[in-house]
């Protein structure tokens, strides 16, 4: 049991850092704490790809000629891409927030319900 | 010790986690959040995770926090309080969601630790995951690619297609932005 | 038997397809656009006609459309009981199309080019019904007539009009869906196919309770043969003008019901199969419910439409029972019926459209001392009631005859006491009409609105000519009969 | 605060520098960590200092609405036309070592390879840079505009 | 560069240079950009059909991109299966492009048309990537690309919900995503690959790991997210009632078919049929969701008010039957569950085209101001009521052919209790349809509809004509069954490992 929890410490981190997150992101009323949560969450799981991609004594996974073995580049290159993918999610996420707050004049999200369906608010063309 | 070193940033990045998402005050946890993203950075570095490390410092800590205040300058700063009087029900239906979410949350996590259950130990030389396609690349990409970055020699060349589809985000991400927020113009 | 490779079938629906599309072009012309209706129902008339003496020396007539999926194909084939039906709708089509014009422009009722095309595309698919050589092929027809039928029996667009059409499709569309399609699965998953033979499909199969759940999913599925409680429908579609409760719900849709019921009792399970199965007397007593308790129903309704509505139910209950009796003499009075009944049925309605038309009368008791001025209908609605009965020598003596044998071969004399019974029953509800007529002095505060109610001739004639079609048929039934045997050979 | 003194003094400093960091990095993604997407990303952050420095206007005036729209297309259309000329030259897609052509099978092979997927690699590397640096300025004129301006 | 080694490549490549370079040259003049769509998503329909006929005929392609074998390469592979939802989504796309063009000039102010048109090659191109890639994590990117890049689309509708409703479609693709890449993260630390073909080879011995097992279950419930799978379809009612018409009829026509395919893929070609079936037997519980999925949608869709938003709660119930079929797993329904995604994305496609064009020419959405609609847009309107008989399942049209074969494959399964499940939602379906097509037909206009000019008024020739030429094929596919059908059954066959 022992050496599961510190063999693999990394990996109960990471869970921690998406749980934190992914709670954020279903729970929290606020559509920019919502956000923050979906940064964290994406966070982690690089996180985890990373702690997955090390290897007890490798270096940097660029040639050199002292290396023993180097870390595995794969992960690396695929979380460069998943980083990419989670600044762009929030980038057009915050678009619509803005985009949203001009339509409703709030980001709380209940508050928004409350006053969803009701066609009096300005259409969202208009406020640009 | 080694193990420690390692493992105080990680326990860091829990607690500006947890900041983050507690703090009511949005511009506060969004510098946090920034915070959180540079210790993500040097936890990555100590991994050897250079380039990861790169981007996640100019990227995650950088633009992110940058476009956030801004979006934060043109919405509101700080996360609604429910008033007094509003309390009662509020509460009570504050409480829905997040005892839901919680439940959810726990699920995942209970999944997610499942799972972790037969994964390779940390660090592991003999992982799968690094003995299959990964060694290839390691013996093989400096003659057949010439690149001496292991990672850029993936990224470019044996999985550049995926570079790709990661730059046609970025441009699709562009895209919705000026879709979504340009004004527009009346001629 | 020798089997004849022609796509006369499809001419036959072909006809009214096309005439679909003429009448719906020439809308501004209304001469022209009846001009049309004519021809396509006695060019089809003709058609059917012309496949008769090949089925009677004992050919079958088949063709196929196209195979939608390995196991449904859209088949046609012309066997003595498809032609039969075939030939009794198209022929009364012709008398239906003259007397609608008739109808449809004393009343000067709207939408009158809708009408003709829903009853051209209705005519199309009872053809098609008639000659279909598959499950799914009678069940995609069956479906068709129901749509195309609708807009018919909405025709009023008054919120009666409303509820009656919705009674209507829901019951036919949901009883359909529900049960003749589950029916029709079980089948094809047991049989693996749906093609009708004349031995059956289903024998050795399934299971005895698998094929006798197919069996009441089957008679449950098939609402248009108005057997109870699935009958509802039929009172509700009598808000339709009368010419198509005439024709469509006393021929076309109705006939198409039993029509269906038959091809499953004989074509997919087959005479064997129930017999061992032994569900045909249960059955029989099921239906004879139907025949009594309809009749009763129709004692109480003073609404002419509706009482030949209750009448029509209990009537086609007679062919459905005919089959499910399992005896040859009694299948011949069940197929021989549905030209019978159709003939006899479309009179009567004629005659209360007629009445409706040329003196705005729906009710019985309103009709005192009618017959003085209107004698031929009232004639011809007498003799069409003695067919109902079942007195000689009008058709309906000979189906009935042939069902009494029937139930006597058959040694069960509870279902012969059924036919006394609901004889007398008929003799009750119909005779009164006409003694009302004839005998009874007419109210003078009828006529407020005074004008000079008399027949109108487009009308008048065309129930003559059925009236006197089912006396021919009652003289000279060989023809029928002979068809009907060649279906139980 | 756009008008204060030392800020923009350091910004003005600052920003050539950041620049040619920026294009070291592209330039050396093949050695050393970094490529096209980190520089990218550090043009368009040394961009962003300028506009937070010296205001909106000035950003645009620098770096015009059309320019960047036009750098946002043309980053990844250099990618994707590398790909193109690829297959033209008879490879597959983004198979650099295509371009190496005859070469391929004479007696510098090797060298002939390398030299033909580095040319792909720096290709790409570059219209990442461009198309990032690019959406970079355009999320962030288009998200920090204010109504006023 | 036609050469055919290319063609599954260029498949995507065109539409993705197409939507790169339409930004720029769509400000030439406001129709180019939907010119290029239009060729764009032609050609790339075109080269479909020739990937599909070849499938056909030599079997399986596969396409090393930069020329690296897999696994060491990103592999393109096209099979029937694949092949068929190519071919699906190209030939929806085009019509739906067809009639964008009038559609789109009411909700995008005309500056924004071309990062429109844009956005919605993108769109599509991320859809095609999705269905040919045959490497785990590309199909990740892909699918992010098509997630980003529909967030807009949706975002474009004329109330201000459609941003609401895009904000939650946003958050709750990212779980989805996220969960997704994580399950190939695990699926990546256990077998070392990325490559589908070689995951599927290494997999199997490894099926007692819980760390494949916990994978299969994030792909599953990513999955489901994104497919909208009852119970996680919260976010598809709000999408697609606020969603401009070309977006609504495209994403119902497309989006989650595509996931469905991938749903089926990860299934049935990555983890083996014996995997779902016996060793984790998730397609019981996959039954049981599928099930309340199709009751639970039919029900909720009786009682709506809004067209948009009825078809939404239709299209949750149909998602079950893509799903029925396929946990049913046998020859014939699974033929029936693939049938139903090309069916699905013709009937629904031309009813949400059909509410386009009304809401183009009269703004109606409410089924209460319908009434009377027939005489106001006989063509659209004739459109619908074929679309509704076929959702109904009636003999000859595509409605009824998929049902078939779900019923036989419940059947023959011995299954026969999910009969009367899909019999009562052909009910259900046929109560909430029909009471809409006669208060078209029989009922007098509504205030609404009164308030208009009476004489009759189709939308613009390329919205009417495109709608009626889909709901004609609803017919012709319909009778003509056995053409699609030939490559479904095939798809089946292999998707069963037969």
């Amino acid at each position: 049991m022992i050496e599961l929890i510190i063999g693999k410490y990394n990996y109960w981190i990471y869970i921690a850092l998406m749980m934190i997150g992914f709670y954020a992101m279903i729970a929290k009323e606020n559509l920019i704490k919502k956000i923050i949560g979906m940064n964290i969450f994406q966070t982690a799981v690089i996180l985890f790809y990373i702690s997955m991609s090390k290897v007890r004594g490798g270096t940097a996974p660029i040639e050199w000629e002292h290396a023993v073995r180097y870390e595995n580049p794969l992960p690396h290159v695929l979380m460069l891409t998943a980083i990419v993918v989670s600044v762009s999610t929030t980038a057009v996420a915050l678009a619509l927030v803005i985009r949203i707050y001009k339509a409703f004049g709030s980001i709380e999200e209940d508050k928004i319900l409350e006053m969803k369906g009701d066609r009096t608010g300005k259409t969202p063309e208009s406020v640009l | 010790m080694m193990e420690v070193i390692y493992i105080l940033p990680l326990l860091f990045l829990v607690a500006c986690a947890l900041t983050a998402v507690l703090m009511k005050d949005l511009l506060g946890a969004t510098i946090i959040l920034g915070a959180y993203s540079l210790i993500m950075a040097v936890v990555w570095t100590m991994l050897n995770a250079v380039d990861v490390a790169f981007t996640e410092a100019s990227v995650g800590a950088g633009i992110t926090t940058v476009l956030m205040v801004a979006a934060l300058s043109r919405t509101v700063r700080g996360e609604y309080e429910p008033p007094h009087e509003a309390r009662g029900w509020k509460r009570k239906r504050f409480s829905i969601t997040k005892v839901s979410g919680f439940f959810v949350v726990v699920l995942t996590a209970a999944a997610m630790i499942y799972g972790t259950m037969d994964m390779p130990d940390f660090g592991d030389p003999n992982a799968p995951a690094n003995l299959h396609v990964a060694r290839r690349y390691i013996e093989e990409s400096r003659h057949e690619t010439g690149v001496p970055n292991f990672v850029t020699a993936v990224l470019a060349s044996y999985r550049g297609y995926d570079t790709l589809g990661e730059t046609t985000v970025i441009f699709t991400a562009g895209m919705s932005v000026i879709l979504l927020l340009r004004r527009i113009r009346r001629e | 038997m020798e089997i004849i490779h022609s796509a006369r079938p499809l001419y036959a629906m072909a006809v009214s397809a096309v005439a679909v599309v003429l009448i719906g072009f020439s809308y501004e012309r209304p001469n022209l656009r009846e001009f049309w209706t004519i021809l396509a129902a006695v060019v089809k008339f003709a058609i059917v006609m012309s496949m008769v003496p090949a089925v009677l020396d004992g050919k079958t007539i088949e063709y196929s459309l196209v195979t939608i999926l390995p196991g449904l194909e859209i088949g046609f084939k012309v066997d003595p009981m498809g032609i039969l039906f075939a030939a009794t709708a198209s022929f009364l089509w012709i008398l239906t199309s003259f007397y609608s014009i008739g109808y449809m422009r004393t009343l000067k009722e709207h939408a009158q080019t809708r009408y003709f095309m829903c009853f051209a595309a209705t005519m199309t698919a009872t053809i098609g019904a008639a000659f279909a050589a598959n499950m799914f092929t009678l069940f995609l027809f069956y479906e068709a007539i129901t749509l195309c039928t609708f807009p018919l029996v909405g025709h009023k667009e008054t919120p009666e009009a409303r509820a009656g059409a919705r009674k209507y499709i829901v019951y036919l569309l949901g009883t359909s869906l529900a049960f003749q399609l589950f029916a029709i699965f079980l089948t094809y998953n047991a049989a693996g196919t749906l093609e009708f033979s004349s031995q059956g499909i289903l024998a050795g199969t399934a299971s005895k309770t698998m094929l006798t759940v197919i069996f009441v999913l089957f008679i449950a599925g098939i609402a248009k043969a108005g057997i109870m409680p699935f009958h509802n429908w039929l009172p509700a579609a009598m808000v339709a003008p009368t010419p198509v409760s005439a024709l469509l719900h006393a021929v076309a849709v109705v006939k198409t019901g039993v029509f269906s019921i038959l091809r499953v009792l004989f074509f997919v399970f087959g005479t064997d199969l129930l017999v061992d199965l032994d569900i045909g007397t249960a059955a029989a007593y099921f239906v004879s419910f139907t025949i009594i308790m309809a009749s009763f129903v129709a004692l109480t309704k003073d609404n002419l439409k509706a009482r030949l509505a209750y009448s029509t139910v209990s009537q086609l209950s007679y062919i459905v029972l005919g089959a499910l009796l399992l005896t040859p003499s009694s299948a011949v009075g069940g197929i021989v019926h549905i030209a019978n009944h159709a003939f006899s049925k479309i009179t009567l309605f004629f005659c209360a459209g007629h009445i409706y038309a040329a003196a705005h009368k729906t009710n019985i008791s309103q009709l005192g001392g009618i017959a003085r001025r209107m004698p031929w209908t009232m004639a011809a609605f007498f003799i069409a009631s003695l067919s109902m009965i079942g007195v000689p020598p009008v058709a309906g003596f000979v189906s009935k005859w042939y069902l009494a044998v029937g139930s006597v071969e058959a040694l069960n004399y509870p279902v012969l006491v059924v036919l006394l019974a609901s004889t007398m029953l008929n003799a009750a509800y119909f005779l009164p009409i006409t003694y009302k007529a004839f005998f009874e002095r007419e109210k003078e505060d009828e006529y407020h609105h005074g004008e000079e109610v008399r027949e109108i001739p487009i009308m008048a004639i065309p129930l003559v000519l059925t009236a006197v079609g089912s006396v021919i048929i009652g003289l000279y039934p060989d023809y029928f009969i002979a068809l009907a045997r060649e279906v139980i050979r | 605060m756009k008008e204060h003194i030392v800020i923009r003094t350091v910004s003005r400093l600052l920003i050539p520098f950041i620049q040619l960091f920026a294009l070291y990095v592209i330039a050396h993604g093949d050695i050393s960590p970094g490529g096209g997407f980190q520089g990218g990303v550090i043009i368009g952050a040394s961009v962003i200092l300028y506009v937070i420095s010296f205001g909106m206007e000035d950003g645009r005036r620098r770096v015009s609405e059309s320019i960047s729209d036009f750098m946002n297309s043309a980053g990844v259309f250099l990618f994707a036309g590398i790909g193109v000329l690829c297959i033209l030259a008879g490879g597959a897609y983004l198979e650099y070592t295509a371009f190496a052509g005859k070469a391929a099978h004479g007696e510098h092979a090797e060298h002939a390879l390398h030299l033909a997927s580095h040319l792909g690699i720096y290709g790409i590397e570059i219209g990442v840079g461009i198309t990032v640096a690019a959406v970079m300025m355009t999320i962030f004129f288009e998200t920090a505009r204010h109504e006023d301006d | 560069m036609i050469s055919a080694e290319n063609l599954p490549i260029l498949v995507i490549i065109i539409p993705l240079i197409s939507a790169i370079i339409t930004p720029l040259v769509g400000r030439i003049h406001r129709s180019i950009g939907w010119l290029v769509a239009l060729l764009a998503t032609s050609l790339s329909f075109a080269y479909s059909l020739a990937l599909i006929r070849s499938v056909m005929e030599n079997g399986p392609i596969s396409y090393w991109l930069g020329g690296w074998e897999p696994p060491w390469g990103i592999e393109y592979v096209v099979t029937p299966f694949n092949g068929l939802v190519l071919c699906v989504v190209s030939f929806i796309t085009i019509v739906i492009t067809l009639y964008a063009r009038k559609s789109i000039e009411q909700d995008v102010s005309e500056s924004k048309i071309p990062f429109f048109y844009s956005l919605y090659l993108l769109f599509f191109t991320g859809l095609m990537g999705i269905v040919i890639t045959g490497d785990i994590f590309n199909l990740y990117v892909f699918i992010e690309i098509s997630a980003l890049s529909g967030y807009a689309l949706v975002a474009m509708g004329r109330e201000r919900d459609a941003l609401i409703a895009s904000y939650n479609y946003l958050i709750l693709g990212t779980i989805g995503a996220s969960f997704i890449v994580l399950g190939i993260g695990y699926l990546y630390m256990v077998t070392g690959t990325l490559n589908m073909a070689d995951l599927s080879a290494r997999l199997p011995e490894l099926y007692d790991s819980t760390t494949v097992r916990s994978a299969f279950a994030f792909f599953m419930v990513g999955l489901s997210l994104k497919l909208a799978l009852f119970p996680f379809h919260i976010w598809l009612p709000n999408v697609y009632t606020h969603s401009p018409s070309t977006v609504s009829a495209l994403m119902a026509a497309t989006s989650t078919k595509v996931s469905a395919y991938v749903l089926l893929r990860l299934m049935f070609t990555v983890y083996r049929p014996e995997f779902v079936l016996t060793v984790v037997p998730v397609t019981k519980i996959l039954l049981v969701l599928a099930a309340l999925a199709i009751i639970i949608g039919s029900v909720i869709a009786l009682a709506q008010t809004n067209i948009k938003r009825m078809l939404a709660y239709s299209s949750v119930g149909q998602i079950g039957y893509i799903i029925l079929g396929a946990s049913i797993a046998n020859q014939a329904s699974m033929t029936g569950s693939l049938m139903h995604i090309f069916n699905h994305a013709l009937m629904k496609g031309s009813l949400f085209m059909v509410v386009g064009a009304m809401v183009y020419r009269t703004g109606i959405v409410n089924i209460e101001d319908m009434r009377g609609m027939g005489k106001k847009m006989p063509f659209a309107m004739a459109a619908f009521t074929i679309g509704a008989l076929s959702m109904i399942g009636f003999p000859f049209t595509v409605g009824f052919v998929s049902k078939w074969y779900l019923a036989v494959g419940a059947l023959k399964a011995d299954m026969w209790y999910f009969i009367p499940i899909i019999l009562l939602s052909s009910l259900l379906t046929a109560v909430y349809f029909w009471r809409i097509v006669e208060a078209i037909y029989f009922r007098e206009k509504s205030e609404k509809l009164a308030g208009l000019p009476s004489e009759p008024a189709e939308a613009p020739f390329g919205m009417t004509a495109t709608t009626l030429f889909l709901s004609l094929l609803c017919i012709v596919f319909g009778i003509a069954a056995f053409i699609p059908t030939k490559v479904a059954a095939a798809a089946a066959k292999l998707l069963l490992g037969g």
